[in-house]
């Protein structure tokens, strides 16, 4: 009996093909938005500040110039409600795109988030459809403390109905973007509120597949997969590991709901070990999903897979040493590879 | 009062809704219908005055109380029973239950069973209808115990900030489940809760459907025309309990007479009556008739059957 | 590096010996109310419609009229702030016990639960205490439809500080609320609503172990881990096994959080089989977090292991035939379960 | 005016907490702290005031913005400063940093990073008292911005109808974030959302620290007497951004010019020069007293350890 039933949507085929330019992962964000907003007139924003100066992480910037304040919905503070709106202009035909300044105000908005959106097409008998997109802003680094640093990325993957899924860089992020504003259902888009600053190619126009993971980095000896953060100090232990002779395959998870298991297995059946490189504990988070899928799949381990992940079962501190040790650095990644593929 | 409405309508649709909660309360002890269910006898002044005031375009959200207000919209009683007996042929396929009565192409865009959760929703059908400058109007009716959860508030403050085209009906029925209203509000009045968002709050007898109706439309008017939110208090009860379980030993003695005494369907017929529209007897021979209907509704919904696997997949995700 | 660091906390002895007494759920739940309320004043209970004829679901029954309205609050329909009420009583010395009628309600309450209750010593530096207990009603089999059958027992799985457990049976039922009670810390705890006329033994002044399974069945052939409902259905599935040759050792797994995962690796070290049977699907919950624990931990499978969870990726459907269809029974445990011995 | 304490402490408190805010901001600059803060310089009466009022068992829930009642209820800078640069002497650890400056032993119960959050704990400290009868108060402090989100609602609506003893202080600051009240609120004065409560609302003139004492001591009395709760509608402003990142170009022309004309330490400043109290040379000495005391307070703070990993564990769970 398949645990993973959801049925994979057929491919979006890119929009447009266009060219490669470096842009920040803000700048890609926003590329995005614009993208979808001048593309189609439903596509609008809600949420908090995010009309003036850009937001709070500027990602909005130039928006409200460009598309005014019909299109770009400041909100009170009242993440339940504005979410709960959201659904509604859904259910009307439009396409709202929603901002939680911090992943750590998603559990306000419980209950549109857990059994509103995911539910409202269901319980209807199909009757409609909820294209409403959640970009949430997530993780540490920042020094923002204890209510402000959570990632969040598994707290909602157990929804059957909601689609959930995260971006690791300029590229990823805007075809992701793309990708969730243009689905029929509920999408909660986290980004990384340590990568907005980061700068890569971005191909204007491309639109990622749902559900779909991507493989970074080809090598043979030890599969690491890793989203958000995470991804980067992957790829950079990566880089280390090639000095012990170690090629590690970097596989960027993406979507953690549908999660694209059989992406993983492929590699892992080439590489028989497995490292999952995660920014939160791994007691119910979507590495032990991972885990276990490909444990119950019968997946021949050549060594037991491990997890990089909050190494104390502790909320986030604000005290930056402590902050900067709890959450796995590239050193911490490749000294865990390396004992997995040594194994 | 406005200029009225033909009123046999609302006299048909308010035996229907009663006659039909009745059925309802028989099929649950005949184990045809199972879980749990809300009715809303001694309540059908408020969906029928309140829906005949709107315009077929326009939208409204409700609770699991919400029998009343889908077939004051024109709801087929035979669909409405399929779903609760958990038929395919439901309004929502037999997935939503008693809980659910939603059919979008009524407008009916979701009962919901969480209480306050259809408030900010129906806010954003309104706003929709605002950005894209639809002339229509979004109503959401709600409990007077919903009055005390957040998203109470947060609906109104938006709505009043945005000014946006949507009523608040409150059904105050003067209970949540088993808590009367005093014991869980420390107002007696709820239209009172209007005022911190500046925007009109009004009482309203919600056991007289001409009340309801003008209320109601002045409010929608008021919406239409660019001049935002307004918030009812329909004062009304129910004559059973919060939910199939519940005997409503909390009332206080003579209460549910109290309010049969100012029933809903015998204040319009008593009306009709004496306005020679529509004799006692007139009303006797239609109540036979809408029962009739009712029960062979019930009899065809209950032939149906249930959903398969296959069925409801594709109601899970949309394409 | 261990990725369930929380220390396990000490045995808390029982309190006092008793007689066993065959008791429904309900009524176990009931007693360890009352007994929890007569032995310590700082107990009080706080949640919707609970005083009034015993509250929906009748576990407060007699209560009311023992203790008084000052030790049964009866609140408006607003569970974010009652939640928060709460925590603001246990920062005061109080111990109380806030019922929320369905699971599905809890998210209503996220941000309490999820950014408060569990954070609130922690970033306070150790400063308060929050010995809050959550009695929240889950589960389906009730017709209850869309809105008003999860379990949710693995939805805030993932909080470091909050604990959660499930009750299976009145025994355990009575022993882990009393738990849940004493413990100085917040307490998800689970009841489920279609366990509510079993009968059982308890005994009276009992205390479970923080922390800690149960192994109701024993056996050699295979490992069968639940909880709520599914353990019933699991021993029902292990009786029937009996005729295919097959000893199946039930393991009431109790404690979603911290997970006694040492129990179970004893029993599948033995076994060397395990399935889970889940009331969830099997993506993000429990059962998933349990077999990666298990296999990072270097577990020898003899057989892949297997979940039985909910097979189709959806909420649970209000029609009968589909929900019974829908939620796991013994037949289909027993089913996997042969698979699983047979490989 | 009701009987008034002296003045002099008052006018010190404020003066150190425009300091300590400045000093903060300096040693971010520095980058001696990190992250976030969220300042109240030109709101320093508001905490003044209202904590002067309190009794010491009495207890406060507050928020990031929370500095002032820190230092107000008596919290040493230095383990103020201590718990913004993340150090072990800070007053939660330095786990908590500049949005929890957290004093259990001060009656800080809670200084909560999420808008809203503070209200219904601070409503359970209240019910504690008043369930064990004692005659002790809660105080919570929140922003404009926090007065729509639920939470607040739900909180007020369960103080009235449980007669609770406590008294909710919004800081009116006119903006949440970027946003100016009237872009998220459709009222002026939030005071009058007290009344779908039916319980006080009062506009209080946030920049004399005299006024803000009168009308708090009112309030807490009216609650240690049983007489339920009040909202307090402290009319300030915030001289800087909302948070580091800020420089608040969203402010009209004139407008912080116009609040610092009012500054709440001028007031109380001229006040005490013109009865004589304390001269404006008097008040130059005092402040470089204080600015002394802040700096050896910030070099002491900076001089301690981060916490450990071991320290820190037992944070997480009660035994
Ligand atoms: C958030 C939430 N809390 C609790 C419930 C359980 N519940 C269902 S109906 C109800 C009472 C609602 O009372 P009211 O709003 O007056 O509506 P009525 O049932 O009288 O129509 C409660 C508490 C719920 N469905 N949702
Ligand atoms: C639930 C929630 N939503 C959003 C935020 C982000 N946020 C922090 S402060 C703030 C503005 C609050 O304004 P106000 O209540 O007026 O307080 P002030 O900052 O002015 O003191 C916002 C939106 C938050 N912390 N919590
Ligand atoms: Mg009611
Ligand atoms: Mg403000």
């Amino acid at each position: 009996m398949s645990t993973l039933a959801e049925p994979v949507p057929q491919v979006q085929a890119p929009a447009e093909a266009a060219d490669e330019a470096q842009l920040t992962y803000r700048d890609a964000i926003n590329a995005a938005l614009d993208d979808e907003m001048s593309g189609d007139p439903a596509v609008l924003l809600i949420g908090e500040d995010i009309a003036s100066d850009g937001g709070v992480f500027k990602t909005n910037a130039g928006l409200i110039e460009k598309y005014g304040p019909g299109r770009i919905l400041n909100t009170p503070i009242c993440e339940n409600g504005f979410t709960g709106v959201a659904l509604g202009m859904a259910l009307m035909g439009m396409r709202p795109v929603v901002e939680f300044m911090f992943s750590d105000f998603l559990p306000t908005a419980g209950d549109q988030i857990v059994n509103q959106l995911p539910k409202y097409r269901f319980m209807s008998g199909g009757q409609c459809a909820v294209p409403v997109t959640i970009r949430s802003i997530s993780g540490g680094t920042g020094r923002f403390g204890t209510q402000h640093s959570a990632t969040g990325e598994s707290w909602f993957m157990a929804l059957p109905g909601l689609r959930v899924v995260t971006a690791s860089s300029p590229g990823s992020a805007y075809a992701l973007l793309r990708a969730a504003i243009r689905d029929n259902n509920p999408v909660l888009f986290h980004e990384h509120k340590g990568l907005y600053g980061r700068k890569g190619p971005v191909r204007r126009g491309s639109i990622a597949e749902v559900g779909k993971a991507e493989t970074v980095r080809g090598g043979k000896d030890v599969t690491i997969v890793a989203t958000l953060l995470m991804v980067e100090r992957a790829l950079k232990a990566a880089d280390a590991l090639v000095e012990d002779g170690i090629e590690a395959e970097v596989i960027d998870l993406r979507w953690v709901r549908p999660m694209d298991v059989s992406t993983v297995r492929a590699s892992v059946e080439r590489t028989g070990r497995l490292l999952v490189a995660e920014e939160q504990v791994h007691h119910g988070g979507w590495g032990a999903s991972l885990i276990s899928e490909l444990t119950m799949g019968g997946v021949g381990w050549s060594a037991p897979p491990a997890a990089v992940s909050l190494p104390y079962d502790q909320p986030v501190p604000y005290s930056p040493p402590l902050e900067d040790a709890l959450i796995p650095g590239a050193d911490r990644i490749a000294e865990v590879a390396r004992s997995v593929a040594r194994h | 009062m406005t200029d009225r409405p033909d009123h046999i309508p609302w006299f048909r649709k308010m035996l229907e809704i009663r006659l039909f909660e009745e059925k309802v309360q028989e099929l649950f002890m005949a184990g045809l219908i199972e879980g749990t269910t809300h009715l809303c006898q001694g309540q059908e002044a408020v969906p029928v005055g309140a829906v005949a005031a709107m315009h077929a375009d326009d939208v409204l959200t409700n609770t699991y109380r919400g029998h009343g207000e889908a077939l004051a919209r024109g709801m087929d009683a035979e669909a409405a029973f399929a779903e609760l007996m958990g038929r395919s042929s439901g309004c929502c396929g037999g997935v939503g239950g008693s809980m659910h009565l939603t059919d979008f192409s009524k407008g009916n865009v979701g009962a919901n069973a969480i209480v306050g959760a259809g408030l900010p929703i129906a806010l954003g059908c309104a706003m929709a209808f605002k950005l894209r400058e639809e002339p229509r109007v979004a109503l959401t009716f709600f409990g007077d115990g919903a009055t005390n959860i957040g998203t109470f508030h947060e609906s109104l403050n938006m709505a009043a900030v945005w000014k946006a085209p949507i009523v608040f009906v409150i059904t105050n029925n003067l209970y949540g489940e088993y808590s009367p209203l005093r014991s869980t509000t420390p107002i007696e009045d709820l239209a009172r809760r209007a005022d911190p968002f500046g925007i009109p709050g009004v009482v309203v007898d919600g056991q007289d459907v001409d009340i309801v109706y003008d209320n109601t439309l002045s409010a929608i008017e008021r919406a239409r025309s660019g001049g935002g939110a307004t918030l009812l208090e329909m004062k009304t009860y129910r004559y059973r309990g919060h939910s199939r379980a519940d005997p409503a030993k909390y009332r206080p003695d003579g209460e549910l007479e109290a309010w049969k005494a100012r029933d809903p369907i015998d204040i319009l017929g008593g009306r009709l009556a004496s306005e020679g529209q529509l004799s006692a007897e007139e009303q006797q021979n239609l109540r036979k008739e809408v029962s009739a209907e009712i029960d062979a509704a019930a009899d065809r919904a209950a032939a149906a059957p249930p959903p398969t696997f296959e069925e409801i997949q594709s109601y899970v995700y949309a394409g």
